[in-house]
């Protein structure tokens, strides 16, 4: 199965990456596509700067990923995670989840997405409009929540 | 045995890694935090709170209770908040 | 809220109308993309070919896409559906759900498609690779109870 | 009143659409099915199951009990196989 895993500055190209995925396939029904983008906070904030744990990074979106593959039946798996200084409207993350039927992309895409939030060494933290650095980002209980669904 | 930190736990202990050389009888990853703790208050401002911090060894998350024994890298970090 | 409604017989293009939804805005935090392509079924077909009701087609995408509306806090709802001779690999059907946060997102995407499949008047019948004109696709029992989850 | 129909039904009636002057009684979806199945094979053959065909009245779903009354245009159609 095709699995792409990147973390990167860089934007990403998602129109890119889903004909990476797909093209010249004729078995895919289906590709559920998410994007995770920076938003102001009603204006509040100039930028997210986020931080990574290289090495660790990629290694735990990969058993994310596996994980996902060993539960739905895909065809291909993309996830792209930025990391440094991302501006309001910016996009931050990547995941792309093709199978032959709906279902399975949906769910794998939001699968990973929960586990993402959740267990991928991440850490966003806030600069504000006013020029100051804000507070890093705190987990949220709902994150956690959501993921437990899939225990 | 190469210690690295990240977003406010590398704040408050001010440095991105380092390289320890362990005392016997530190077995665990609470072992480690309790020993750190005692190097100086930039440790326990860190860890003030045990329950927070996340720790990984060698790339994969673990629990307090974990062995560190042969780990080449250990990390603490807080509550992940990526994507 | 931005609502796009299209029946055309025309590809679309995902990154377009994905940037009409997000352009300029730093409240959309998350777009789920659902992409519905057309399968060869292991080689076996030429072609789908989609009949549509028109007027009827459009009119009930609105009423899905209104009650999606008011289930969930969207800020952006895009449907297209092709309708003509689509071949293996071609595209079918287009979701494009925006919102703060992941799960609206995700939840008004698969509703919406899950809606599309049972109620929305299109059929699909096959044309097979031997020249031939295929079967109507017979409806599944497995789409009716997807549905059934939203009542 | 105008009827339309779509899919196997449209083959299976020979036509895409036509006009039609109801006699009296025909009130319901269900009536006028009826009515239809008597005008022919090629009706008694698209509505041989009157489970399976849908119908919509001015481009709305219902039922075989729905009034068909002030309607301009009804659909009968196979289940749907979008998206």
């Amino acid at each position: 199965m095709a699995r792409t895993i990147r973390i990167q500055s860089e934007p990403f190209d998602t129109a890119v990456e889903t004909a990476i995925l797909t093209e010249g396939r004729a078995d895919i029904g289906a590709v559920v596509a998410f994007t995770g983008l920076c938003r102001d906070e009603g204006g509040r904030l100039a930028a997210l700067e986020l931080e990574h744990y290289p090495g660790m990074a990629e290694a735990e979106i990969d058993r994310i990923a596996g994980q996902a593959e060993s539960r739905w039946p895909l065809l291909g798996l993309t996830v792209i995670h930025r990391f440094g200084r991302i501006s309001p409207g910016e996009e931050i993350v990547l995941v792309l989840a093709a199978s032959a039927h709906r279902q399975a992309a949906f769910e794998a895409a939001s699968f990973l997405m929960d586990y993402l939030k959740t267990q991928a060494p991440f850490w966003k933290r806030e600069h504000l409009k006013d020029g100051t650095t804000g507070a890093w980002v705190e987990a949220k209980e709902a994150d956690d929540r959501a993921m437990e669904r899939w225990a | 045995m190469k210690l690295v930190y990240f977003a406010w736990v590398r704040e408050r202990v001010g440095k991105t890694d380092e390289d320890v050389e362990l005392p016997e009888g530190i077995g665990t990853v609470a072992d480690l935090v309790r020993w750190l703790k005692g190097r100086g208050e930039e440790y326990s401002y860190a860890f003030e709170n045990e329950g927070v911090v996340r720790a990984a060894v060698d790339h994969v998350h673990v629990k307090p209770e974990a062995s560190i024994a042969g780990a080449r890298e250990i990390a603490f970090f807080p509550p992940m908040t990526g994507g």
